[in-house]
């Protein structure tokens, strides 16, 4: 069994005691933790738990403030900047790591360029990877400029760049938010095949069943404390979750409530068509969760971007509560109440190099003004507000967001969203990277929005997610809608098919229920 | 404090930014060192200045911070200097003028001033004395500011009614660089030059050797002004290619320094108008100009 | 297991961090005036500190909208010659409406009127090309440098744009004169600024240039009209600079091709300075007018003293420059 | 959770992308060259093309150093000044050197090995100050252009510094002659260009500026030694800056206060003109060598025509610039 011979290997990379503080604020106490060839050791544990602390410290970006690292049982200070990779440790960051600017083969290679003599050799660059590209199924030119690539494709450069390391030791942190069932199962062959030649693997994920699927054995942070390691096989899903949070945690999606059938229409999408998407049409009534699934690109996001006023619209009609509206800038959709949350928070979410509460406000500051001034107690309420609500954890109350975890950085964003009281909400990926525990809250808070009669749109690659959500749910492919479930349809298998192009309906009578 | 028997000078200059405010600032400090040896109970305060509002603030610095008893200056632009140096004056200073003419009359005590039209007029008249059948001219121009004009006004009257033809004017911005490369464009677009007016002999040094990189040294003199060290040698060695240079000797500032200290100095009443000419300088009165010292 | 460490709350951030990059404008600031003190008896001296003040006003007015510009993330490079030529029209305008409008206030308010007008469209003129042209602001504000400058060695035929004297009279106590003592010209500098501070501080405005500056994207989708806010910032620069000829006209009384030469690196470095991020995302006003103190300051300590070798003025302002933002300067990240 | 679905192939994108950016300077260069050609038939003769290409090369040689530092994020506004001091240096150590070594090729192969150790030196100041003084480069480089202005002016006594002519007239060829017919500053030129785009395009060094210029953090993370990229981006600027002056020298024998004032601004319009992005990470060595011959036909084109007024010379040079960037823009993002 894989599971003992990981239990019997010697660890390669070991952590004993370390403790890191920033500044004053400590973030770890005290953890002990190693991994051994061919295991698969997770990592769990709630936003801001001190995950990603950790395995900067495994990885040398990060110095512990106290404790040790064993390397091949050598007790060693890793050198920092990544340049731990050329003893084979290799990280994959939470936050995308990548250079807007070059390309795909350029990043890959970034740091380590293969040269023939003193000039790079860009044709042996670019067929390696191709080459790695194609072991992770990922079509993209290894010619093509990072800025011009979605997340998801990002993230997967990210691991192409990873994989193609030397790596006996590889850890990842959240590789998996952004990837959609098909590519994680392509991550997931690449990884056993790693283990399989004996690289060691730390894995951070915060769903649960990826965790049971891959890992030898889990460890449990709470609050920078080390709650436990335990073999996977000793668990289920409840209760690594109950460790995690410290609580049972019954009934993650809240119950749902099928809003009434004289509900009136709120938003309503005719022949929308863009640059990437074409012939779009749905109905969205008020009190009801509408899901959007699909694969990654195939256009929920250029959907809601059009809708919204994001993006140009080449085509259709937009119809707000019987009113027809274009809506050329995002102020206009907010100011009628339908606000788009987008799933690239570095990008497009957070000012990085700002406070919480800068952000907290920034879409809806005219809020916060007295006599033409913004109120800084005003904002400051709404943000103590906010923290209730979402359960926005920030040990240093003055911090940069761009140092908050990154689940704490999305928690921020959906308060962000939410102070602008939508009554339509478009979330994009709501939980990617958040919790288990606040995801149960993020759902709850997403049902109370529909019980209020407010209407909401969630685009999310967690078919679990849509299908413990939605009322109805609209699959796409391709940039077109595949199909539109509902009730009892709403099923992995049902949702794949349509997602796959296995069935499709090109009616329109499903638009609206 | 100061002691009741020392006299305090200011002399305010524009900064050297071409070869010849350079010399400016370099007689203007030769003349203080040499007059601070000599009179010991004067103190000179120099102040060098890279436009109007900083040559202002400089003077102003003067009367505020070091008091002082008199002011030379060369106004960088006399314009905009004259209602700064009529405070100086209106706070009792000694006002001494240099080159400039302010625009009212009756602020300054005294004025030591070259001669910038004279200076387009005398190398107009030399050009024509020298191209009796008449020929064609190109003209160099320094930095669009008035004393370029005036030099260029003097020079197109004097040219005016007579057989000249001027092809055309460039700013060649008092640089060698620039004197060069308009110079270079001037041979590619004109078959035919007979002189070349500069009104300055860093611009001369640069359209020397465009002149000769074409080859056509042959064909064309050229004339400067300002009676650089460089170009005089040329003159006294009878070098076609510069038959003359006008005076404009940057050591009007030196002189006005040394008239104005002897105001205090020497008891004697000095005022009114020095005007030094532009003279033209030729290889028989070159030696007089000559001055191995200088780095102008 | 219910050990749940205390989590502070992120309650409003402490407001002002007391830091090295906060104090060390200021240190600096306070180094030049000790340097001052001992060099020369008159250096604090009321008439030495508002003459430094007042001449300093133009430049801080203008680095103020710089401040704008460059917390927005963009850059202006042409308003020293935006002055040239404000300056210039101005004396022009005035000059023409002598004959119908005798000598007097309504000539000069006119003349302002013209200036501040035309300000605007010179923003304008350099906001929409930069927005809607989507030009990099280097660029069109090199560009903009050039025309201006132009414009107004034309407008000056080669020479000086002199204001008529009768109204350069009546128009002088502008700069001159002053209430309770202290000259116009830092008044006005003085309302700019804290009207500046607050509008950075305290209106969506301040804060829309400054998440532009952050991240251009993030501001796109947090509804921010990027381009109308970047656009302002450029309208804000140019009547800026007309406010500050509205100064700079009656000290000189004249306009000419070399009118403002150079302001633009004396503002961007005075912002810098201040503390101000080079490629946006943070600004503060009051930085700036520090920095632009600084900058004055050097200039006029350079005059109390004889030791330094005037060609050496640029150096001594060179090393006083790096040496003031050596003393603000990030701790290494890590 | 194991339907595994066939995955929607995004198109490859095509190599190279035969769009506006790329063709941008490109198309603007040809445009200028037509005007060139209806104002004066000399405009393409070998005398004209070779004396602009061969006075474009001071500029160019700089350029293409002020590519690599801003594509790796910096800026470096101190090399008009370098210029000056590393050539007034030179003429001094030369004659100085005249009485020990003679007239002839020793002296000026000492000459020029100064030249290039100051340009090395400076460079190192520059880039230490940025690098480990974690100043910005603006500041660190503004004030560096102050301290070698002041400097050239000191070591000229404010005026001029002219080299030996017996010296001048040895080393005066390296200007004037050339191989084949090419004047040799437009070979070095070439040469430096031709170095530049491989250095840029095909080693790691070329690959780390640009990785540096986008994301600094991203760079470090990949083992990059920021510090040491950068600071070798200015050694270069400083060699490059060197290399420019050993050209220049020969030229007139003089260095002045005034020698390369405004270099900088120009060598880093060329570079924009060129495509190289302001903010770094991404340079393009060849749009530099575009974006300087741009520059230099314009003030040729100026000098053949008489419609345009001298006084707007800086007018038609804005308005080129501005277009020739226009014709790049990227295209609106929505
Ligand atoms: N550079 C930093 N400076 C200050 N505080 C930091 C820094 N980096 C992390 N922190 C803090 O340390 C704590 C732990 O963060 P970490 O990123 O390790 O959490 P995490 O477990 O990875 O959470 P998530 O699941 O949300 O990614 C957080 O409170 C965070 O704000
Ligand atoms: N090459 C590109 N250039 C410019 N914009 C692009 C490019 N590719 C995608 N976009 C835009 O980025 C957004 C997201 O694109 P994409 O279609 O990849 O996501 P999506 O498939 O809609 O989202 P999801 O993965 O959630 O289904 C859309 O607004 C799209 O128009
Ligand atoms: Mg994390
Ligand atoms: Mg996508």
């Amino acid at each position: 069994m894989v599971e003992a011979q990981a239990r019997t290997a010697q660890p390669i990379l070991s952590a004993n005691r370390i403790s890191k503080s920033f500044g004053e604020i400590p973030v770890l106490f005290s953890i002990d933790f190693d991994v051994a060839p061919g295991e698969v050791h997770a990592i769990i544990g709630e936003n801001g738990a001190g995950k990603s602390t950790l395995i900067k410290i495994l990885s040398g970006i990060e110095q512990p403030t106290s404790g040790s690292i064993a390397y091949d049982g050598q007790t060693v200070v890793l050198p920092p900047d990544g340049k731990a990779e050329a003893m084979g440790i290799v990280l994959i960051h939470q936050e995308l790591n990548l250079a807007e600017h070059l390309t795909v083969a350029d990043s890959i290679f970034l740091g380590r360029e293969l040269k023939r003599g003193p000039f790079l050799d860009v044709g042996e660059m670019r067929r390696q990877a191709a080459a790695t590209m194609e072991t992770l199924h990922v079509h993209v030119d290894p010619d093509a400029r990072i800025s011009s690539l979605s997340v998801a494709d990002k993230q997967m450069v990210e691991i192409a760049k990873a994989i193609s390391r030397d790596a006996r030791v590889l850890i990842m942190d959240e590789p998996t938010a952004v990837l959609s069932v098909g590519e994680t199962q392509t991550l997931f062959e690449q990884i056993r095949r790693l283990t399989a030649r004996g690289v060691a693997v730390v894995f951070i994920s915060h769903k649960l069943d990826e965790i049971m699927e891959l890992a030898n054995r889990v460890t449990v942070l709470r609050d920078g404390q080390l709650i436990a390691t335990v073999g996977t096989e000793a668990l289920t899903p409840d209760s690594i979750a109950q460790m995690m949070v410290g609580r049972e945690l019954s009934n993650l999606y809240p119950p749902k409530h099928e809003p009434d059938v004289d509900a009136p229409v709120l938003l309503s999408v005719r022949n929308l068509s863009t640059k990437s998407v074409s012939n779009i049409s749905f109905d969205l009534r008020k009190g009801e969760i509408l899901g959007f699934a699909g694969l990654i690109g195939s256009g929920r996001t250029a959907v809601a971007e059009a809708v919204v006023g994001l993006t140009h619209k080449t085509g259709g009609d937009i119809t707000l509560n019987g009113a027809s509206v274009d809506f050329s800038r995002v102020a206009q959709s907010v100011h009628a109440g339908v606000a788009y949350m987008t799933k690239d928070r570095k990008g497009k979410g957070l000012l990085l190099n700002m406070g919480l509460r800068d952000n907290l406000t920034l879409l809806t500051l005219e809020k916060h003004m007295r006599m033409g001034f913004i109120d800084t107690a005003s904002e400051d309420r709404a943000l103590d507000r906010a923290v209730r609500r979402f359960d926005i954890r920030a040990r240093d109350a003055a911090v940069a967001v761009g140092r908050l975890s990154g689940g704490n950085q999305q928690k921020l964003m959906l308060g962000k969203t939410m102070e602008s009281e939508p009554d339509i909400i478009i979330m994009d990926e709501p939980t990617r990277g958040i919790d288990v525990g606040t995801k149960q809250q993020i759902y709850h808070i997403i049902a109370a929005l529909a019980a209020e009669g407010k209407a909401v749109i969630v685009i999310s690659s967690e078919l679990q997610e849509v299908i413990g959500l939605s009322h109805r749910v609209v699959v796409m492919r391709t940039g077109r809608i595949a199909g539109v479930l509902e009730g009892a349809e709403i099923t992995e298998e049902e949702i794949m098919r349509y997602a796959a192009g296995i069935k499709q309906s090109g009616n329109d009578e499903r638009i609206s229920a | 404090l100061a002691q009741d028997d020392t006299i305090t000078i200011g002399v305010s200059v524009p900064a050297a930014t071409h070869g010849w405010t350079g010399g400016v600032n370099y007689f203007a400090q030769q003349a203080i060192e040499r007059l601070s040896a000599t009179y010991p109970n004067v103190e000179y305060v120099f102040a060098s200045s890279p436009d109007s509002p900083k040559q202002i603030a400089d003077i102003e610095d003067m009367v505020s911070t070091r008091d002082i008893d008199a002011l030379v200056i060369l106004p960088g632009d006399p314009d905009a200097m004259t209602s700064a140096i009529k405070q100086v004056k209106d706070a009792g200073k000694f006002v001494t003028v240099v080159d400039r003419q302010l625009s009212i009359d009756g602020v300054e005590n005294l004025y030591v001033a070259g001669d910038n039209p004279g200076l387009g007029a005398n190398a107009a008249e030399y050009i024509k004395s020298a191209l009796p059948d008449g020929g064609n001219v190109v003209i160099l121009r320094g930095m669009p500011i008035p004393i370029d004009q005036q030099r260029f006004d003097g020079f197109m009257a004097g040219v005016e009614g007579s057989n000249i033809m001027v092809l055309e004017n460039e700013f060649a911005n008092w640089n060698r660089d620039d004197g060069f490369r308009v110079m270079q464009d001037f041979l590619t677009r004109f078959p035919e030059i007979d002189a070349v007016w500069t009104q300055d002999d860093d611009i001369s040094l640069g359209a020397i050797e465009a002149i000769k990189q074409a080859g056509r040294e042959d064909e064309m003199f050229v004339v400067g002004g300002a009676g650089m060290q460089q170009i005089l040698q040329a003159v006294k060695a009878g070098d076609p290619l510069t038959p003359i240079d006008v005076s404009y000797s940057p050591a009007m500032i030196a002189t006005a320094i040394e008239l104005t200290t002897s105001h205090f100095t020497g008891g004697i009443q000095v005022a009114g108008r020095y005007i030094l000419d532009s003279t033209v300088i030729t290889q028989d009165n070159v030696d007089q100009f000559i001055d191995e010292e200088s780095p102008f | 297991m219910s050990v749940s460490a205390p989590e502070v709350a992120p309650k409003a951030r402490s407001g002002f961090r007391w830091d090295l990059k906060t104090v060390g404008p200021l240190l600096a600031l306070a180094l030049l005036v000790l340097l001052g003190i001992t060099l020369n008896e008159n250096f604090l001296s009321y008439n030495n500190i508002t003459n430094v003040l007042a001449r300093s006003s133009f430049i801080g007015i203008i680095a103020i909208g710089a401040t704008f510009v460059i917390t927005a993330g963009g850059l202006d490079l042409s308003v020293g010659s935006m002055a040239a030529v404000i300056a210039g029209v101005m004396i022009m305008v005035m000059n023409w409406l002598i004959p119908v409008m005798g000598v007097g206030w309504g000539v000069i308010l006119a003349g302002m009127a013209a200036g501040i007008l035309l300000g605007g469209v010179a923003g304008v003129g350099n906001g929409l090309m930069i927005t809607r042209g989507r030009i990099e602001a280097f660029i069109v504000t090199l560009g903009t440098m050039g025309i201006f400058r132009s414009l107004v060695t034309f407008l000056a035929d080669g020479g000086t744009l002199s204001l008529n004297f009768q109204v350069a009279d009546v128009y002088r106590p502008v700069y001159y004169d002053g209430l309770l003592g202290i000259p116009y010209p830092i008044l006005v500098f003085a309302l700019v600024a804290i009207g500046g501070e607050i509008v950075m501080r305290r209106t969506s405005f301040g804060r829309h240039c400054a998440a532009i500056g952050s991240n251009e994207q993030v501001a796109r989708y947090s509804s921010i009209s990027v381009d109308n806010v970047r656009l302002i910032t450029y309208i804000l620069q140019g009547l800026l600079v007309a406010v500050a000829v509205l100064l700079y006209v009656p000290r000189l009384g004249s306009a000419s091709s070399t009118t403002g030469v150079l302001w633009e690196l004396e503002a961007i470095a005075a912002v810098i300075i201040g503390g101000t991020t080079l490629k946006g995302g943070y600004g503060r006003v009051w930085g700036t007018v520090v920095g632009v103190v600084i900058l004055g300051l050097i200039g006029n300590i350079l005059n109390l003293q004889s030791f330094i070798s005037p060609y050496l003025n640029g150096a001594f302002q060179g090393v006083i420059i790096i040496l003031a933002v050596l003393l603000q300067r990030p701790r290494r990240a890590s």
